[in-house]
């Protein structure tokens, strides 16, 4: 490892980077764990106007402790109003009115598309996962979409057992066939690099990989044959004012919850 | 008029076995303190319907009052599995657990529906996903103006919903605020209706177009001061991080799991007694 | 995000020529400040929709603003009849209006389906009404699990809706609260929208639940205090019955109509210069 | 007339007729004019459980005053809670929660159809009145409904130009066949006396007569050959407790806008 990854975990580069996407003014469905603190850091860092919306109703959170569950009473207190989840799915996402949808994953396959259902066969499942939550609508309906997992084989599969929630299905212009509107999963970010699709096949390919992580190491992250951009980046190391900031959220999170981030619920 | 009524005995008189159940809170005013009393009296054969089943439906699973869920996501927020559901689909115990599983904008659309008395619920959903192909309750109808292809998923219409709110008035009209999540829908869709409130008061207070349930469309109302914990009700109670993760390994093992609901549920009169079982066994694991 | 901006240059960069416009507002926090500025600056070909046009579309109507309405209940409430629109069903003065009409429950299901982005509303709606024989836009549907019939129409998707509203904070997020009729539902279906306020604050002080809608889902915000009048905004004014009443002698005669609407609202500068002139001709005519 | 109906008016006595078949606890969905003063009456009166729900969106309301329109501040100001419009629409009235649906009309056929929309042929009207309002899903949904309006050949006619709202369609079981769920209009209440469906063939009969009016004034106010009730009874007088109540509203009413009672707005 360069000296200069000593000064950020592998979690922290991931977090800085999926919260760097997030541009100022976005309208940001916030799926829980992983995209609600990338999301939460890109607010109190270069995106200050960024709007969090969580499926549970707060439209417009601005919590000072990362929420351990999609309803946690600090996103209702800072929110601008709290509507009912009938209505976030109905007026907001379906309503065309979410920019970014950030997502996290159990799985995801080479064009993007997401299981978080079932290991196994559906009927007699080796793993029982949470299923589906937002995730298929907001993965449709986002005008693009964000997923952030750390990566390994088993979370990067060439084939699903299961597709909870459409990438770009088949690739190619197989989602649009589909008449999904969204233009689907634009970065998929991980603790090794950044994944983005093929323009033309919708293949996720690593286009920026974290300062100190070798190709080699994320092919073998990677369980299919992973294509390498030939204009590969180095990701930005995370400036000293995002990590401060992202250390502050999680201690204060750790203090008010007694545990940092909040997992995948 | 709702009958503002002890929890057992709303439970005893709404709550059948063989019923489709609805116990709603997202995340927030989750009423544990009724799904409690439901397995104290031993409820069998239950339809439970619920957009997140958490805990409380780890427990009704686990303790054998469900044969079949209606959800879009299960788990333990914040924490991981819900080990009892997992054990109810991957291994059948107690029994076999039969599941109907959509997305969350699928359930909120079929309460929405249910509430308004339709007999299926209209979105643009579920396009790309494998679920239409394991749950043939979703379904696809076409536009009669412009021919584009509509998700189409029965009403949820429970025979009983039950929720927990911050406050009723003397007469059972209910008030909640902060995080509403389905309830109001959830309500409206079902048949009968139980609500356990903080407090019983005077006079609501309600600020104009507050979320208030009027007495006359709820079957019963019951002061369960708490009867959310480990979840919480706004302006009341904080949830307990603690008990969501103390639930982890508890739920892990099956006797573990039954020796606990033993001495904290079955083995207390009500959810009083619960929280004082609860805080004994809490301090004797420090 | 909303521009805080005047009305006049709300009007003039949002609302063009032969848009479909929605003016919403039941009875309470009626637009009628935007709905004389589209008629000062003229605007032709516009497909008016409104679930109860009362007097601010018999004025845009009988100014030849518009070609077509889509509605559910056109009358003066408290009074009777709205003149200019009935002049022009029945006399095609001062050309012929093209109508299209529903039923309140169909229009309000038409916003909701537009605001939800659904190519139509499903409900169960006007069985046995004459209503579908003369509007080919209501259709029937089949419930793909119980075959029942059920009613379609088209959404409701204005390229531009004006509302009136209480407050709005200096970033141009806006309150409303008391009646609130179909006004959120007619701004999320809209393309564009313009809410006229009664006043810009610092803070909204909105009570948990309230309507709040972001400035980012608006156009434009204009401050107009009492942009309502005749109509009410709750805490604000009370509806002035004495207008609507004064309204029916005016509106029966098409000389009459053309002089009032001259000298109060083509010969004023805005809201507050029409107030003026209407207190002046309101003294004569005691 | 007789020394007993000098102590009211033909309105007054409609009023108080229509108010008292408002039972206590009954909900009821209001029309605005004739039928909100009977509601607000029986509320004053004999019904103070009765629940008053107005499209606008008030649930229970209390006014102190008859609204003049649907939307009257006092509507809101006295409800237990305000919703939005389609919520009235979809939650409560479509979902059946509806016990009484309490209209007006501009006319009335034999069957208790409601024409409020045309006299004349559609494309080409003769009169266009206001249309349609809630009241074709009021007719088919409340449990039951009252229909209020002054008796004349020109509103109780044989055969409408134009049915807004179902009553009983062509009588017998039209209506049923029809799937329309509620019982439909039950009594159409006028200043002249209470007309009833017949329970087989469902046409408006004349059962009860205002003391003072005679058959043959309701039948030359009615354009078909009324029917009469070989039962017919006549309407209670207005009791001296609900003749003061009425009055007192109207002239509170009259202080507050100027204007008694409310139009058919």
């Amino acid at each position: 490892m360069s000296a200069e990854t000593l000064d950020f975990t592998a979690t922290e580069i991931m977090t800085v980077a999926a919260s760097r996407l997030l541009k100022d003014g976005t309208v940001c469905f916030v799926g829980i764990g992983l995209p609600s603190t990338a999301a939460n850091l890109a607010r109190l860092t270069h995106a200050p106007e960024v709007v969090l919306i969580y499926e549970s109703g707060p439209i417009g959170a601005k919590p000072t402790v990362l929420p351990l569950s999609i309803g946690d009473g600090d996103l209702a207190l800072t929110a601008d109003t709290v509507v009912s989840t009938p209505e976030i799915f109905r007026y907001w996402l379906q309503g065309g009115r979410i920019d970014v949808g950030f997502l996290g994953a159990a799985q995801v396959d080479r064009f993007a598309n997401i299981n978080t259902t079932i290991i196994g066969p559906y009927d007699a499942p080796k793993v029982r996962l949470p299923g589906a939550g937002g995730a298929p609508e907001i993965a449709s309906q986002a005008k693009e979409v964000f997923i952030v997992l750390k990566q390994s084989p088993k979370a990067f599969v060439a084939k699903l057992p299961f597709v909870t929630s459409a990438g770009y299905l088949d690739g190619g212009d197989a989602r649009a066939k589909a008449g999904i509107p969204g233009a689907g999963p634009t970065a998929v970010i991980t603790d090794l690099g950044i994944l983005t699709p093929d323009p033309v096949t919708k293949e996720l390919t690593l286009t920026s990989i974290h300062p100190g992580v070798t190709v080699e190491q994320v092919k073998a992250a990677t369980g299919w044959d992973l294509k390498i951009s030939p204009d590969l980046k180095t990701t930005e190391i995370p400036d000293a004012g995002a990590l401060a900031a992202l250390r502050d959220l999680q201690a204060r999170t750790a203090a008010a919850h007694g545990q940092a981030g909040g997992g995948e619920g | 008029m709702a009958k503002i009524t002890p929890l057992r005995e709303a439970v005893a008189s709404l709550v059948h076995d063989g019923d489709t159940v609805a116990l709603e809170g997202f995340t927030h005013l989750i009423p544990h303190a009724a799904g409690h009393e439901i397995i104290r009296q031993g409820r069998r054969g239950l339809t439970l319907v619920r957009m997140t089943p958490d805990l409380i439906y780890d427990q009704m699973i686990g303790m054998g009052c469900a044969t079949k869920l209606i959800f879009s996501w299960g788990g333990n927020p914040g924490v991981g599995s819900l080990h009892r559901f997992r054990d109810a689909v991957e291994q059948g115990w107690p029994h076999r657990l039969e599941t109907e599983e959509h997305s969350h904008a699928g359930m909120a659309n079929a309460y929405v529906a249910g509430a308004s008395n339709l007999p299926f619920a209209l979105l643009r959903g579920y396009t790309g996903s494998d679920l239409p192909k394991v749950n043939p309750n979703i379904r696809f109808v076409e536009c009669p103006f412009t021919a584009e292809k509509l998700a189409a998923i029965p009403s949820v219409r429970p025979d009983v919903t039950v929720i927990h709110a911050q406050k009723a008035d003397r007469r059972g009209n209910v008030l909640l605020w902060g995080i509403l999540g389905v309830q109001k829908e959830a309500v409206l869709a079902a048949k009968r209706s139980i609500v356990t409130v903080e407090e019983i008061v005077d006079d609501l207070e309600a600020p104009p177009n507050a979320c208030v349930l009027p007495s006359w469309a709820l079957s019963a109302v019951c002061p369960v001061p708490g009867g959310a914990y480990p979840s919480y009700a706004q302006g009341y109670s904080e949830r307990d991080n603690r008990f969501y993760k103390a639930w982890d390994p508890i739920a892990r093992s099956r006797d573990d799991f039954r020796a606990w609901m033993q001495r904290h549920v079955l083995d207390t009169d009500d959810f009083a007694g619960f929280r004082r079982v609860l805080a004994e066994s809490m301090k004797e694991a420090v």
